[in-house]
């Protein structure tokens, strides 16, 4: 097992993006087990300068987050994202799987050209599978790139996320009657959303 | 939910208040949409979004649309639209309600609007939280030099979704773009002319109108005609100055006949 | 001290370049001794599957020798697919199963062997089953690495053209030499009738 462990600490070490245990194991040995040497690997990190995180489905080794002072010289700048991008990405995150016309009910306002693609292209967001909805929709969810930026082990440990979900505000609530409101012209329903997608 | 208040906004508006709504005025370009507007406007009641009052709101939301119509800002229409729900819904929620019409009450259309402020406002605290978190790159860091030993070199092609749904774009619109092609219909080269005369003055030994040779489908659209009679005229030169052809004018502007010869 | 060790532990760790007392020194808080923690980290770090290395004057840490071989699969270069393999891919994708005489017919142009030579070696395409068409033609259809590949849970997944518009993915140029069009860069979403153009 410590040997494994040599193993997997180097190819994490190695790698400046997450590995999942299927790639770790196809380059190791024949009958070695990533998973357990995992656990052993993620204790010793613990507290230390670097650790072990999970990153959706793959395990990457970071920095400790109050070090951070310490590698101002490593800062990469990210791109500016505006107020539309964030407030856009957010919903992604909260409400995944999640279409563009749900998106724009939520936001109150069309999506712009340009947002989506902006959040595609620093590989933040992805398609996920269309919606069985008139139209067959396609959606939104988050990637593990967007988990690995903001520490996230999965989309489930978002900030607050019970919270919201325990006050309904997750909730794809109709307008009542129908009677729409603008920009809830398309709106697309009881898809199985991030509330039941969560419901352990 | 929303409280029955039937003040008509004719009570004196403290001075902070009316400071408040010029800047909003001046500042309408700087909200996303009328609901970001409402949102805005709600937080000067200062009460959980869940007990706002709607009427209240629909209320300053109506005049403010009135006073930046007479500021003459321009209002894009989907202001105009909210405009109108509210005023609906301010109508609702002020009448007693009529037992015979169908449709939602004021107060769940109320309760809907307040949802989706509430909604609203919690993603925007989502979205600074989110961004307000330790972040790779900023604060923590991925190893600075990832040791990719170059002992075997590989090659490996590699492409992204963009790239993939932007070539298939580009090739389908490329394709979709073929009526704009097709605006060439409306020009008959002379290549086309030349050949199309050379075929028919076999048959004319008699002096004939070159406006006769149009082709078909040329003389009734005048962008058409035209082409068609610049180049038939160029290609019938053609045949003049080869010596196939012979062409007469009997004065200015009188047609053009053309005849073989021999 | 141990806190002193973290600190060099994640500057190392997160460090492009060997880093040495001196500049370790700078980056800490005053009255830190990089020196004497870096000796309890070389400690830390020995039989290891990385360990802390002097490199000139500065230390890094690296792989430890015996596990190089965990390594070499990571030695890829990567490049870009050219033009004619990434739209012969996405003709597949969107047509699947497709005959190289369909993909011509679409693209334009003829299709090189050598094209679809790489996209069977990358594996991202394979053969189909045969057309019951005159010839019998073979057909070409995406694979699981494909999917794999793009984060898609099936080729049903990616979006039309009219989403992609939808999303300013769409590349509006005119064809090179071709003629402009109306209302082509325009902001706005199109002049009617230009929308029913790309409902796919």
């Amino acid at each position: 097992m410590a040997e494994q462990e040599r193993m997997i600490e180097a190819m994490l070490f190695a790698s400046a993006t997450p590995l999942d245990t299927r790639e770790m194991a196809a380059r190791m040995p024949h009958g070695c087990d990533p998973a357990e040497a995992l656990v052993h690997l993620r204790k010793r990190y613990e507290g230390r300068g670097v650790n072990l995180v999970k990153v959706g489905d793959g395990w990457a080794m970071r920095t400790a987050p109050d070090l951070g002072y310490l590698m101002r010289r490593e800062v990469v700048e990210t791109r500016k994202l505006s107020r539309a991008a964030i407030e856009t990405l957010a919903i992604i995150a909260y409400h995944q799987p999640v279409t563009r016309a749900e998106i724009e009910e939520i936001r109150g306002v069309s999506v712009s050209r340009g947002t989506v693609d902006q959040l595609l292209e620093m590989e933040w967001i992805r398609f996920g599978r269309r919606k069985m909805t008139p139209g067959r929709p396609v959606t939104f969810v988050v990637t593990e790139g967007f988990l690995d930026h903001f520490g996230l082990e999965s989309a489930r440990d978002l900030p607050g996320l019970k919270e919201l979900r325990a006050a309904g505000l997750l909730d794809n609530r109709p307008p009542p009657g129908g009677l729409g409101q603008p920009g809830e012209g398309d709106e697309d329903e009881g898809a199985p959303g991030q509330n039941e997608l969560f419901e352990d | 939910m929303a409280e029955n208040d039937f003040d008509d906004g004719a009570r004196p508006v403290p001075l902070a208040e009316r400071r408040a709504a010029e800047a909003l005025i001046v500042d309408v370009d700087g909200f996303e949409g009328p609901l970001d507007l409402l949102l805005t406007l709600s937080r000067t009641q200062k009460v959980d979004l869940r007990r706002i009052s709607v009427l209240h709101l629909a209320q300053q939301y109506l005049a403010f649309v009135e006073r930046a119509k007479a500021l003459r800002l321009e209002l894009a229409a989907d202001y105009l639209v909210m405009a109108a729900w509210l005023a609906f819904l301010k109508s609702r929620l002020l009448l007693p309600p009529d037992p015979t019409e169908e449709g939602p009450s004021g107060e769940e259309l109320a309760a809907h609007l307040a949802f989706q402020l509430e909604r609203l406002q919690a993603m925007r605290d989502c979205a600074a939280r989110l961004m307000g978190r330790d972040r790779l790159g900023r604060d923590f860091f991925a190893r600075g030099l990832p040791e990719d030993v170059t002992r075997r070199r590989e090659t490996r092609y590699t492409a992204t979704l963009l790239d993939l749904m932007q070539a298939y774009a580009r090739i389908r619109t490329r394709d979709e773009f073929r009526p704009f092609v097709m605006d060439r219909d409306a020009i008959f080269t002379m290549e086309q002319a030349l050949e199309r005369l050379r075929g028919l003055i076999g048959f004319a030994g008699a002096w004939t109108d070159i406006v006769s040779y149009l082709p078909e489908g040329f003389s009734g659209d005048p962008a058409r005609r035209r082409s068609a009679t610049a180049s038939t005229f160029a290609a019938a030169l053609e045949l003049v100055k080869e010596g196939s052809a012979e062409l007469r004018q009997s004065g200015i502007f009188a047609p053009l006949e053309l005849r073989r010869k021999d």
